[in-house]
């Protein structure tokens, strides 16, 4: 039960070359073996590529449909089965129109930004497990990689914004820098906090831990908050959206994107959200288990139950930043920074504090010292 | 100061350029004055009469003159008062009452822009609707409307 | 980062129509504003001197186009006052009535705007659902929903039709109820507070200085309003309040706003008990015949004009949703006005930019340019 | 210091209401319980039934719908009868129209051409012909047209891909009128004592065009006494007749007064 995608694909491939070549597929020589490795490394990335623009389509679907609703309306409705197809169309036609860059722009820079930042998001999704088992590579110190990957974007944004040539972007940029910078912190300490309770960076292993011992979310409570809104500021949803304000800086650090690249933009925003909202359910809210108690059992009791529940989670806790986002402005720059400076970092530094009390009294097998 | 004592009083503390005075519907009183004077004439509104507001300027083309108008607000009286000016066609023009009321540049450019009178000694008098480079002020009578012409319009910003 | 200018126009999402804000910036901090308009100039005073009076109408609705009514009702003022025409007191109402729907279809108007600025989507939809209903009232008695055509020289178009004031009545119930629910969004919200207190700062005699009037200059603590100062129409027999503020900051213009809509409210409903108990005729009886059809033979203007039509100037002021609107009419005995000239509220209350723009940051250009209540359409004519 | 919403304070002028001051900050920008719970209230309402109409199969002015619709926000004025007022594609009836070229007269954007149709009997007729490219509708035609045979209807699909579309013949206009859509009732109240057609006998030939082309043969022609010249006076070369207008059957249009050679019909106060 601990085959990773990965290893399932090698043993596809492996197999197939074996059975062309005629050689044994345990052991295949020198460049065959390199060429099912590849072989290997191609099916998992179509798997996993394949896997998240699925839950793409379905994600922003979800946002859209839930956003309708907060606003007495109905959303995408026409395309395919209440509107699910709605996002496929729209990026068809994204897909379909004419690339272009302003003629000011530095080409490399504008290019490589989104593609970079397109792929750093869905490099995330190859290492984060789905379920008991489910990841496409594991990974030692997962949490680590993945909070390390998911803090590149902000150079990438910069960049693109660097290289439009224009000022809307540019301001974006320097806002989207910022704002990543105020709020990494935070979110490192409070992630912290769940490490010194689970004593592990392996998330599969913490997801394994919350199971056994309850959902870290009980007990820091506070560091879900704080990690909630950090990510929330991670992935620049309102109301931290400020690298985007349409308001003031038209469409942010994007302005001057178009057609695909635009698209990919877009994309790797819907990428991250999912990645940060699978997280907050890695980290939090248990991963892929439900409760056992009682007759609760047999709810994760048939086949493929943890990747059902894991997504049913994650969609709640989009859900929740729709909600957020249906029911918020946006904040101003100062009071983002102090926000993230003045309020987030002392309450994860408390956040830590009660962790390490909470293992001071012997978490998970809480014997209060008696005084 | 009482509303009916206003225009006395302007005519006595200006005997040469208050020309005329006439009722008006809904209006305090409709003064004519002396294009000269219109300075000392509106410090004198704003800071002894009270008219603190400036709601209007306006021209308007008489073909052989042109009338300049101001229409000004007292919070005490809560009155309007019209002061008009009667300024030659060809080459009209009279002092700015910016630096009594900052808020009448901008009417005064419009008045600049649509019926060419000039305002002498404004800090910014450019066009306000028309596009910088048209030669001609559309309010005057002399620009009939189903005209077709060829506008050449410049840039505004380069 | 140096000082640069940017052009926040006239496509922009912030500038709720075509017009240009240029502001210099310092990092994220203004210190520098230069508003331009005219991308929207349409010579409206330049066609109203070739058409009739009545004619007049098919561009006030379109002078500013959220807020019709109030400007056929203000060019009427001054057309009747020009021309000598008594207006019949059931008229007067039907006008003060469809002026006060007006500035709440118009003030919902804004609301939604100016919340979207502010990067929340929820409250637009609300508001604009909500201005929904004010639309429908209006096409239930004009026949259209932003082009009403309503007024005529000497009264209106036509009576309200059988059954009107009690869905006006219901539709008064929803709005009173829902700007609560508004409010609960928006004041309630800690993070609204914080991104609309202490900015756009522009103090009451700043505001008289610089002539700007309406929610901005009632939210620096200055009580004008010419519905109570210069009543106008049937307004002393009507009983509201003027609602005012102190902050002198966009909150203020937000909350004098949400007071204004209840006012209107209380207002309309007046205006309705009124139409239930007193029906009558709602044009007058003494028009002039040229104020409408038909437009003289071209050639024989002489014979139609034979008649030597009193010479008149009218002149009228109210109190728009954006502020303080006056219209000036010139009647020199033909049929078609002389000169028409509109003061803009609009146009005022953006000339002043600069003044409650600099020193602030450029994430506060759309709250505080929002909290203005910008109309292209009325502030370039 | 905290002055609730409904005080007003003495210093203040009557009339004059203060609004509530801005709340002090809380201290913790994460308050935001209210907001969100609002939000969550109108999500439950509008999980059945939103309140937007879904336009292409749901349509307001469908008679056929109305009475269904019942929105989270109510039910929206305008279902139901007054629908009917709605100023929308003209329809008109041809064989009631009388050719008086009122609301070609009364359009403000020009936008109604009288053309020819043909009528019953191999005649011909002079009806209006309206571009909607131009048409701002207004209704000044329809409050204009005395016999109410151009009323505007509640349609308003003119969607088309051509420009010569924009423009409705009489025919077509027509063929509206007889789809039954609801017909927008509102008639405008006319002022009782509205000028009519005066005539300046001096000038007058008693050629007869105006009432050959008056559209409701409401002026006839009537003799009068030749005068017997003066001395040394020379009598003005003329037809010894005179129009008489029938004020009654006047529609005001002004077809005597253009078509007049010499000027001699105007407008003015009824005597």
């Amino acid at each position: 039960m601990s085959a990773t995608l990965y290893d399932v694909a090698y043993w596809i491939s492996s197999h197939l070359l074996g059975a062309l070549g005629g050689l044994p597929a345990s052991s295949l020589p020198g460049a065959w073996g390199v060429g099912a490795t590849a072989l290997a490394w191609l099916i998992t990335a179509a798997v996993v590529f394949a896997a998240s623009l699925v839950n793409i389509l379905v994600l922003i679907w979800w946002e859209r449909k839930l956003l309708g609703r907060f606003m007495d309306r109905r959303g995408a409705m026409h395309v395919g089965f209440a509107g699910l197809l709605q996002n496929l169309a729209d990026g068809l036609k994204l897909f379909r129109k004419q690339v272009f860059s302003p003629r000011e722009a530095d080409p490399l820079g504008y290019y490589l930004a989104p593609t970079a930042y397109l792929i750093t998001s869905i490099v995330l999704l190859g290492f984060l497990p789905v379920s008991a088992g489910f990841v496409a590579g594991a990974v030692p110190l997962s949490l680590l990689l993945a909070l390390a990957i998911f803090s590149f974007a902000p150079l990438f944004i910069f960049v693109g914004s660097w290289s439009s040539n224009n000022k809307y972007s540019l301001i974006g940029g320097m806002r989207t820098a910022a704002q990543m910078v105020a709020y990494e912190i935070p979110l490192l300490l409070s992630v912290v906090s769940v490490v010194i309770l689970s004593g592990s960076f392996d998330l599969g292993t913490i997801v394994q831990d919350q199971a056994r011992d309850g959902w870290y979310g009980a007990p820091l409570i506070l560091g879900l908050i704080v990690f909630s809104v950090a990510i929330l500021a991670e992935i620049e949803r309102i109301p931290f959206d400020l690298p985007e304000a349409e308001a003031e800086l038209v469409e942010g650090w994007n302005t001057e994107y178009g057609g695909i690249l635009f698209a990919m933009t877009m994309m790797t925003d819907y990428i991250r959200s999912l990645v940060g909202s699978y997280l907050v359910v890695l980290l939090f809210l248990g991963g892929w288990t439900l409760p056992t108690w009682g007759g609760l059992g047999i709810l994760s009791s048939f086949p493929l139950s943890g990747i059902l529940w894991f997504q049913v989670k994650t969609y709640i806790v989009f859900g929740v930043f729709v909600w957020v986002r249906a029911a918020l402005p946006r904040v101003r720059t100062d009071q983002l920074l102090q926000i993230g400076w003045r309020r987030m970092l002392p309450l994860s530094l408390l956040n830590i504090a009660i962790a390490a009390g909470w293992v001071l009294a012997g978490w998970p097998h809480l014997t209060w010292p008696s005084v | 100061m009482r509303p009916k004592d206003v225009v006395p009083e302007m005519q006595r503390t200006f005997p040469d350029s208050v020309l005329e005075a006439s009722d008006r519907q809904g209006i305090l009183a409709r003064v004519r004055i002396e294009p000269r004077a219109i300075l000392p004439i509106c410090r004198w509104l704003r800071d002894v009469a009270g008219f603190c507001h400036c709601s209007l300027v306006a021209g308007i083309d008489w073909v052989e003159t042109r009338e300049v108008l101001y229409h000004l607000w007292s919070d005490e009286m809560k009155v309007y008062l019209e002061l008009f000016a009667i300024l030659p066609s060809d080459d009209p023009h009279i002092d700015s009452v910016g630096e009594v009321w900052r808020g009448a540049l901008w009417h005064e450019r419009e008045t600049w822009d649509l019926v060419g009178i000039r305002f002498d000694h404004h800090p910014d008098l450019r066009r306000l609707f028309m596009p910088e480079g048209y030669q001609y002020h559309p309010l005057l009578k002399s620009l009939e409307l189903h005209e077709p012409e060829e506008l050449e319009v410049k840039a505004r910003h380069v | 980062m140096s000082e640069m200018w940017i052009n926040m126009g006239p496509q922009h999402p912030m500038t709720h129509g075509l017009w240009n804000l240029r502001v210099k910036i310092d990092g994220e901090v203004i210190v520098d504003a230069d508003p331009e308009m005219g991308f929207l100039h349409r010579g409206i005073e330049k066609i109203c001197e070739y058409r009739l009076y009545n004619e007049v109408v098919t561009l006030m609705d379109r002078c500013c186009y959220v807020a019709g009514m109030s400007w056929e009702h203000l060019y009427m003022m001054a057309a009747e006052q020009a021309l000598g025409v008594e207006v019949p007191e059931r008229a007067e109402y039907l006008r003060v009535m469809s002026a006060e729907l007006q500035r709440l279809g118009s003030h919902l108007m804004w609301f939604a705007a100016f919340v979207q600025d502010l990067g929340l989507m929820t409250p637009f939809l609300y508001g604009m659902r909500d201005r929904d209903l004010v639309l429908d009232l209006f096409q239930a008695y004009t026949g259209a929903r932003m082009t009403y055509e309503y007024m005529r020289v000497g009264g209106v178009r036509n009576d309200v039709p059988v059954g009107f004031t009690d869905r006006a009545r219901r539709v008064m119930d929803w709005l009173d109820q829902k700007i609560g629910e508004y409010e609960d969004l928006c004041d309630k919200s800690d993070i609204f507070v914080a991104r609309t207190q202490n900015i756009g700062v522009l103090s009451a005699s700043d505001c008289v200085n610089l002539g700007v009037t309406g929610p901005m200059l009632r939210a620096a603590g200055l009580p004008r309003d010419l519905r109570r100062d210069r009543p106008y129409s049937v307004y002393p027999e009507l009983d509201f309040l003027i609602p005012t503020h102190e902050g002198a900051d966009v909150y203020g213009r937000y909350r004098v706003r949400m007071e204004e809509m209840r006012q209107s409210i209380r207002i309309v409903r007046q205006t309705l008990d009124y139409l239930d108990r007193h029906p009558g005729r709602v044009l007058a009886e003494r028009v002039p015949r040229f104020v409408g059809a038909p437009a003289p033979v071209p050639g024989k203007e002489t014979y139609v004009l034979r008649r030597g039509y009193p010479k008149g100037r009218g002149f009228a002021a109210i109190e728009e949703p954006h502020g303080e609107a006056t219209a000036y009419v010139v009647n020199e005995g033909a049929e078609n006005p002389y000169r028409v000239k509109f003061r803009s509220p609009v146009m005022v209350n953006i000339s002043a930019a600069k003044s409650y723009l600099v020193g602030y940051r450029v994430s506060d250009i759309p709250a505080i340019m929002g909290s203005v209540d910008i109309c292209v359409g009325e502030s370039d004519r | 210091m905290a002055s609730s919403p409904e005080t007003t304070s003495p210093a203040l002028p009557p009339g004059v209401k203060k609004t509530a001051p801005a709340p002090p900050p809380s201290g913790l920008h994460g308050i935001v319980a209210i907001p969100m719970i609002t939000a969550a209230k109108q999500f439950t309402r509008s999980l059945w039934r939103p309140s937007t109409i879904v336009y292409p199969y749901e349509r307001l002015e469908d008679p056929s719908f109305r009475g269904r619709v019942a929105v989270a926000s109510g039910r929206p004025i305008g279902v139901g009868e007054v629908w009917d007022n709605y100023r929308g594609v003209h329809a008109l009836n041809i064989t009631t129209c009388i050719s008086c070229n009122l609301c070609a007269f009364s359009c403000p954007d020009t936008c109604i051409e009288m053309v020819s149709v043909p009528t019953e009997g191999g005649k011909t007729k002079r009806c209006p012909q309206i571009d909607y490219g131009k048409c701002s509708f207004c209704g000044f035609c329809s409050d204009a047209c005395p016999e109410g045979c151009l009323t505007m209807t509640t349609n308003y699909t003119l969607t088309t891909s051509r420009r010569p579309e924009m423009v409705y013949s009489p025919q077509r206009m027509y063929s509206i009128y007889h789809s039954k859509l609801p017909m927008n009732p509102i008639r405008l109240e006319r002022p009782e004592n509205e000028d009519c057609i005066l005539l300046d006998q001096d000038l007058c030939i008693g050629c007869n065009a105006c009432a050959r082309d008056c559209p409701t043969q409401c002026i006839t022609m009537i003799d009068i006494p030749k005068p017997e010249p003066a001395p040394g006076q020379k009598l003005p070369k003329r037809i010894w007749k005179e129009p008489s207008v029938n004020d009654a059957d006047c529609v005001r249009c002004g077809t005597c007064i253009s078509v007049c050679p010499k000027e001699c019909l105007y407008w003015g106060a009824r005597p």
